[in-house]
């Protein structure tokens, strides 16, 4: 019997070969059959010539989390060969370049070996020296797409959209798709006993990675300013933002930007200019993975304690240092939440998908303005990185930007006895005035040393602790203001319960149907902020026992979860995953399912 | 702590052309070392504004930490200032000027804050051409953490307990000049009649404009020995010209085809009047004032005035292509696509 | 009656008039008279010109800590005149220069004030006009001796040390503390209601700042590199350590130095230059405060990871930013124990006393060396800024640095299959070598990314994971290595305890006293470092109820103790002091009997 | 990925005066791109270290973070490594030379590392004449990250995806020599005889000795109206003089007094020779080189060869009187005062 629309393709490639974009067309081809898939660049921390990999799930049921185990591999580079046959799973393809032999010791009983000869093929069929080269991808596209009963049309669709305005393109493409269709169809048997079969699973949905999408979401957030230092994986979340801003920000009449992208010479700069340019009222935003959070940590702290708005996109890597800057992890979040000496708390979203991408790098920016502080945008590289699917964008056209509490010429001539600091409402939020407001109200002094509610260096004790107090209360109020967390159930029913939050997400969700089939009570919830909101305490006095699904070594949202809600320890269970590769339903399944047992 | 100043002011008193007094572009009262050079660059401070008629609350006033960084307390109490931290003023102006790029931005800053730990926000606000004054007021050590040689002590200073500096000192004004400045000139803290006038020149000038302004800390740099004492630069200061700063609209009355004058047409239409400008100096010819500044320091003079100056000059703004109109100042309408657009963007990703 | 060896003095100065050494010399008289005394300045952020204080308290009992409550305010500081006459205590004196006359509206009917007109007096006898300036703190001193009943024959005794070698100096001084004897004699009653006498109780202990005591420490522990960057209250660490050095460590013949101390360009470059000479065999350390140690979370990653050794002080002020940089706090604990992104933990080290700055230090190379880590030593602004009272300095001159396992050329040469990063021990610490060690062994390359064993750069998901659990035992190993707590009993007797450390320690022991006095039962800790070892945690496991007293506001070490020890936090109870000044008894007794009445 | 290196090595190999090959002096496997500018500069670093007959075990090699920092694991394997963090390898390298001031230390940078976020350190690292041989291989561009420009890039130099930069670019030579530099030098990573000399002559020095060296990017900056590619740089290039090495031993045989040849001798006695120097030009007259490197900038011409040289150099650890012995060698002895005169204090204390 044949498995339809579940299975794991990878590809074992050479970086800088052009092979990127030959796999994502074979991904999308199957995303065009209405048929879930997920996708996920497995690449190196260099620019050329060392081993990469893309692994592409096939999900009828829509999980697109990671999964063990590769049912098929499609091998390309001699460098990782060996280390590729020997992960396939037995019973599995292995497709190669047969225009060399493979060495017999590599070679295994218990899987399927499928030569093509992609250089042989592509020597003959064509004669410019990079089109051999690049149409071997292509080739083993075609050769894929028989063997998984992919149509090769939506193949040809896709091509002809990626070669719009180069139409001669196209033709030499089909020519190769076809010649690798072709090879299968002579040599081999096909289609394989797991295959693609045309679904209408995806609907409406989007193939899109996050750093796109919260680019995006900062254009439609009203960022105006963006101020960035180079480093994977958050790089490609600024020009997501640079180029959809060149195309929907330029002014009509004289086609200048309404917004402006700096390159600053490094993080601590970045999150300068970001401060600098929401004191004086505009949305600015800055982005970085570990090492620049790292450097951001005093004007963080800054931010806070002067109360200025600013958004911050912290794309993890796998830390500590340098780590592994091209694998994922969640393991900035204990710096996040509490970054900067002394005592300091700051605002964390944490999407799960590209469209909470979008949604919450646009809302980033009022919850900073509301609350005037820093907003960390707390994603990963797995989610920045990797295209997702995901339900579409949507913007509310009657969406006014909530620019919090900014007293503009009117209301200051109006105010009476106005301080920068002071609590008006009780809900530890102050009002801020910009630059050039107002000729004789409304200016103050904005510092990073201890002040009195009216912006004046004060070293009494009383005022110190006033302000300080206040913050804690500011605090409170973003409670209230954060996004709520999701539910997996109307009501809670069991004792147990699993929190997850982030890319942990597909897997999580995997994970709990399977146990819920296997008949485990278990109730979920993901997090989508800090600080926790009410409902997320109640969740967690709801159950007995709670497991904390995360990505990291040191449980670090347990930690949060513990210090911020006084929770007992031993209530709250690890369940880890941080070797760099997104985590798998099968690593939560395991600890949870072991503890349960043991329980019952 | 200086005294207090008199409360009371005359009725007649000056006004500018906007109808303020020079009262309306004070500061709090400063509470560095009586005699502290900074607090001499704070009144001229407060006197270029006044006779420019800035408005002052169209001036953003910023600043890293230490004694000078304090100063925007003590000038212009109607401007928003911002003590940021030590050694990233430089940023912190670059996104406040790309967020309104009509304000006037003038920063203040020490020389541990703009050679040390900010030399290098300091060399990249230069590289960008941010469109500000950048006033280092310049000590050759850290006062406020108690005299510590900084990075312009001069090579051969000898600090108030003996010892004698190794290191090279920093020139700010040749490394400016080096990196692309538009605008650069340096003073002394003492000498009122020529720093003001290059206050005004640095404001109004369109682009990165440094004005390196020697200003002794009476407290811990002020000793024989030290190349930053009042006495030290009294004696070493080589003027290259004294100047005027002549407002667009001032008739030009003088006769200026002395051969020691020359005058310098600025971005906005006013002029610098440059008298008595040494032979062989040309403000606009980098390299005369390259080798000016080389051959200065061999001689350990100290050249004061204005040193360099690019009209050409393209600011940050203009240079990245944004709009005329602040961008703080953008509203809905003008920063976000809508929903149809956003419908388009969805289509493109199936 | 009168009280004896019991009471507060303030000074209330103008800072920058050469007030400090006439103030210390009061405090120094007293502990010559064999009577605890302890001092605290609280000054200004400025140079000159401001009110700055200076506290002294005296205390039979050797209570160190600050104690509210004002027996007799020395005000020669118009500006704070109307504060610190409302700042006496009902029944206390107001010492004031009455060649002015006071504001009507400024007098209090409670308080006794007690007039000299020490301007008047000044210039009189003394002509030079300096002198006539800085007299007046001499004439001060010489009838607080009066009115208190100090000897003048230590102050005498003093004065002469202080001039050794320039003795025309002391006559004058002599002169202008008789003056100040001699108005008092003549015009008020004298000594009042509390007083001097001369104990024994001071016995061998020395009188230092804590600063002071870790820079000879860091000379004691083998330091030879020494790279920073000025910032308060740290700055003073390195130039005790640089005085000390010159006197002790000059090369006998060639009078060159044996050390080094490099004056960096900001805190980055500061912990890079520590790690670098670290790195290449040097015991190193740098010294900041907060801000400084904000910036230097990238580097304290990569020496955690990369495994390098390096000692950092930092000397705690009131955060966040810039805070109330001349004011003391304990709130850079949480960034300290956590710092740089990623998963990472750091050893700290917190000392209570000059004489344990001294130890700690000192101790700090060893451990930074044995564990190949980062080690924090944690003081504050009160600790290192102020003179205490302490036991002397001890030397075991049989020590030899422990400098943990590093191979030399012989032991290079014998090595199987040496690498660096390789578990031999069990203890999760690995052998390092140094450069230059062996022509064509020992040498391996040391990054901040992900790598092996052998140290070779590795993106091998399970290599990481080997690694990164490796750096977990390692941290078992620490809690093995650092100093156990100090213990208040023999054997716990009480449900009830209370931790405490560094600086809170003065008014923790005197708390401790009053309570067990009024006959509460109540068992005591002090930490002495992170991670905790087991003494901490069975100490917890010991008690019904924990009070864990710290300055700051977030209770910081509470939030380490749960979150490293896995305990209910409902267990440990807040007792919080963060406006700036060193906590007192008051403040921890008052929480702890409220909260004990309640449960009783 | 470079090709394969050749396991094999002829047992005939020539072996430099300590007896080593140059096989000794090699690293690891290059995963740079084919091409990469950067790759040669590792061949003319382990050129110049086995033609000089350095112990490689006393080379200490260190870098921040970029391909460029990627490199010392490409040369000299017996030596001790260390790839720190981004733009902070200078504070490092710092570190070690005060740790043990014998060995040799050898930086690696790129330009993003040296003029971007590392400008501070590097311009600091220069004051204080650390001795150490510093290179920038310097592409105009990130490399590891894609390609963006780098403070480097030259202003007018379009970029592979064809924008135009608009900043002034940084000229590392100009601002190290502004900066104090004793040694400075440039070069192209495509020219190997001039290179190898120069990285012998650097090493050499006791100072800080910086060698920029134009180092094209192929993957990301080698297009058409760039600066930095190979085919502009080729246009460019114009050679200040052509030099040799020469070891102190070596026998002087050839005639010096011709007028385009100039011997220096440096401070432990080797010598450069320098042929066909320009007219006009002095390595050892600052001025000069100032003057040079602003005429050639005008001219869009690179300048390479040694340009400046202060044989007079004092490096840092004579600039603050340590001790000649290594400190990380000094034993308790030397470190410990002992308990004896820490009664002393104790006694001054009371
Ligand atoms: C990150 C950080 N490091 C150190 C300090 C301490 N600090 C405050 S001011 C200052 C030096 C100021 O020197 P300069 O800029 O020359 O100002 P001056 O006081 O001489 O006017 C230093 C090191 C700080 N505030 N922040
Ligand atoms: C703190 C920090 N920020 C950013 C990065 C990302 N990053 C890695 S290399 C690099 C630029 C390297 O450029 P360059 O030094 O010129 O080296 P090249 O690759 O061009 O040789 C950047 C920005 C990082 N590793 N660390
Ligand atoms: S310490 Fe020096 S710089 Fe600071 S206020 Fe006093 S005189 Fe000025
Ligand atoms: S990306 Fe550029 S700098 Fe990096 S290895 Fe490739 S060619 Fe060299
Ligand atoms: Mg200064
Ligand atoms: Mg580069």
């Amino acid at each position: 019997m044949s498995t339809i629309n579940d299975f794991v393709v990878r590809f074992a490639n050479v970086n800088g070969t052009g092979s990127a974009s030959a796999n994502s067309l074979f991904a999308k081809s199957i995303f065009r059959m209405g048929v879930p898939v997920s996708a996920k660049n497995i690449f190196p921390s260099n620019i050329q010539g060392l081993p990469t990999w893309y692994e592409v799930r096939v999900s009828e049921k829509g999980y697109l989390g990671r999964k063990n185990g590769i049912d098929l591999m499609v091998s390309v580079n001699p460098q990782s060969l060996k280390k590729d046959i020997a992960s396939v799973r037995p019973g599995g393809y292995f497709v190669y370049d047969s225009t060399k032999k493979l060495y017999e010791e590599f070679l295994r009983e218990d899987i399927n070996f499928i030569g093509i000869p992609l250089m042989d093929i592509c020597n003959r069929e064509f004669s410019d020296p990079r089109q051999k080269q690049l149409f071997k991808n292509i080739v083993y596209v075609g050769a894929l797409a028989k063997l998984l009963d992919i149509s090769f049309d939506e193949i040809e669709k896709l091509l002809s959209e990626q070669f719009k305005g180069k139409e001669k393109l196209v033709i030499p493409n089909v020519k190769a798709l076809n010649l690798g269709g072709d090879y299968i169809a002579e040599n081999f048997d096909f289609p394989l006993d797991f295959r693609v079969e045309r679904r209408d699973l995806v609907k409406d949905w989007i193939l899109i990675d996050g750093n796109a999408a919260a680019g995006l979401g900062a254009v439609y957030g009203g960022a105006s300013v963006v101020s960035w230092y180079p480093i994977t994986p958050s790089t490609s979340l600024v020009s997501s933002f640079e180029k959809y801003a060149n195309k929907l920000r330029k002014d009509p009449e004289t086609g200048k930007n309404n917004f402006s992208v700096v390159q600053s010479e490094d993080e601590l700069s970045a999150i300068g200019m970001a401060i600098g340019a929401n004191w004086n009222g505009a949305r600015a935003f800055t982005a970085t993975s570990g090492p620049g959070l790292s450097l951001m940590n005093e004007f963080l702290g800054l931010a806070y304690y002067s109360e200025i708005p600013v958004v911050l996109a912290d794309v993890q890597r796998s830390g500590p240092s340098t780590g592994m800057p091209t694998r994922t992890q969640q393991s900035d979040l204990l710096m996040a939440a509490y970054a900067s000496h002394g005592d300091t708390k700051h605002v964390l979203l944490i999407p799960s998908t590209p469209t909470e991408c979008f949604e919450m790098m646009a809302d980033a920016f009022d919850l900073a303005e509301q609350l005037q502080t820093p907003v960390l945008f707390m994603t990963d590289l797995d989610l920045g990185m990797n295209e997702h699917m995901c339900p579409p964008f949507k913007w509310d056209d009657s969406r006014k930007y909530n620019r919090g509490k900014v007293l503009n010429a009117e209301e200051l001539e109006a105010a009476q006895d106005w301080g920068r600091y002071k609590d008006v409402d009780g809900d530890g939020i102050p009002y801020r005035t910009l630059p050039g407001t107002h000729p004789t109200k409304g200016a103050y002094f904005t510092r990073g040393s201890s002040h009195d509610e009216k912006a004046a260096y004060s070293e009494d004790s009383d005022t110190y602790v006033r302000i300080m107090n206040r913050l804690v209360k500011k605090l409170e109020t973003a409670k209230t203001l954060v996004p709520s967390p999701a539910f997996y159930q109307e009501n809670n029913t069991s004792e147990i319960g699993v929190i997850f939050f982030g890319t942990s997400r597909y897997a999580a969700e995997e994970a709990l149907d399977i146990m819920r089939a296997d008949g485990l009570k278990i109730d979920a919830m993901r997090l989508k902020a800090f600080p926790f909101c009410q409902e997320v305490e109640d969740f967690i006095d709801a159950h007995k026992q709670v497991f904390v699904v995360e990505q990291n070594r040191d449980a670090q949202m347990r930690t949060l979860l513990i210090n911020e809600l006084e929770v007992n320890p031993k209530k709250l269970i690890r369940v880890l995953n941080f070797d760099g590769t997104p985590i798998t339903a099968d690593l939560i399944i395991q600890p949870i399912s072991a503890l349960n047992l043991q329980s019952i | 702590m200086s005294y207090i100043k008199p409360k009371f002011e005359h009725p007649r008193a000056p006004k500018n052309t906007l109808g303020y007094t020079r009262k309306e572009y004070e500061g709090s009262l400063s509470t560095l070392c009586a005699g502290c050079g900074h607090d001499s660059i704070s009144a001229a401070i407060v006197d270029a504004c006044f006779e420019l008629s800035i408005e002052p609350h169209r001036v953003a006033k910023l600043s890293g930490i230490g004694c000078s960084s304090k100063t925007p307390a003590y000038f212009l109490n109607n401007s928003h200032g911002f003590n940021s931290v030590h050694g990233r003023m430089p940023s912190v102006a670059t996104g406040a000027n790309l967020a309104n790029r009509d304000l006037v931005y003038l920063g203040v800053s020490g020389d541990g804050d703009s050679a040390s730990i900010g030399f290098g926000q300091f060399a990249h606000v230069i590289r960008r051409n941010l469109n500000m004054t950048y006033i280092v007021m310049n000590n050759g050590c850290y006062g406020l953490t108690k005299g510590q040689d900084s990075a312009t002590a001069d090579h051969g200073s000898v600090s108030k307990a003996g010892s004698v500096n190794n290191f090279e000192g920093i020139d700010m004004c040749a490394i400016a000049i080096e990196l692309g400045a538009t605008f650069v000139a340096q003073s002394f803290s003492g000498d009122k009649n020529q720093l003001i006038p290059l206050i005004k020149a640095a404001l109004s000038h369109s682009g990165f404009s440094l004005i390196n302004v020697v200003s002794p800390c009476v407290t811990f740099n002020n000793n024989p020995g030290s190349t930053k004492s009042y006495d030290y630069v009294r004696e070493h200061n080589e003027a290259l010209s004294s100047l005027d700063f002549v407002p667009v609209k001032e008739e030009i009355t003088t006769e200026y085809d002395e051969i020691d004058v020359k005058m310098v047409e600025m971005h906005d239409g006013t002029f610098i009047k440059l008298n008595k400008l040494h032979q062989g100096f040309d403000p606009q010819d980098k390299l005369s004032i390259i080798n000016a500044l080389q051959v200065a320091r061999q001689k350990d003079e100290i050249l004061t005035g204005l040193l360099y100056l690019d009209t050409e000059s393209i600011e940050l703004n203009d240079l990245i292509g944004t709009v005329n109109k602040p961008l703080n100042s953008l509203t809905e309408k003008e920063l976000c696509p809508g929903s149809e657009v956003l419908e388009k963007i969805n289509a493109g990703l199936r």
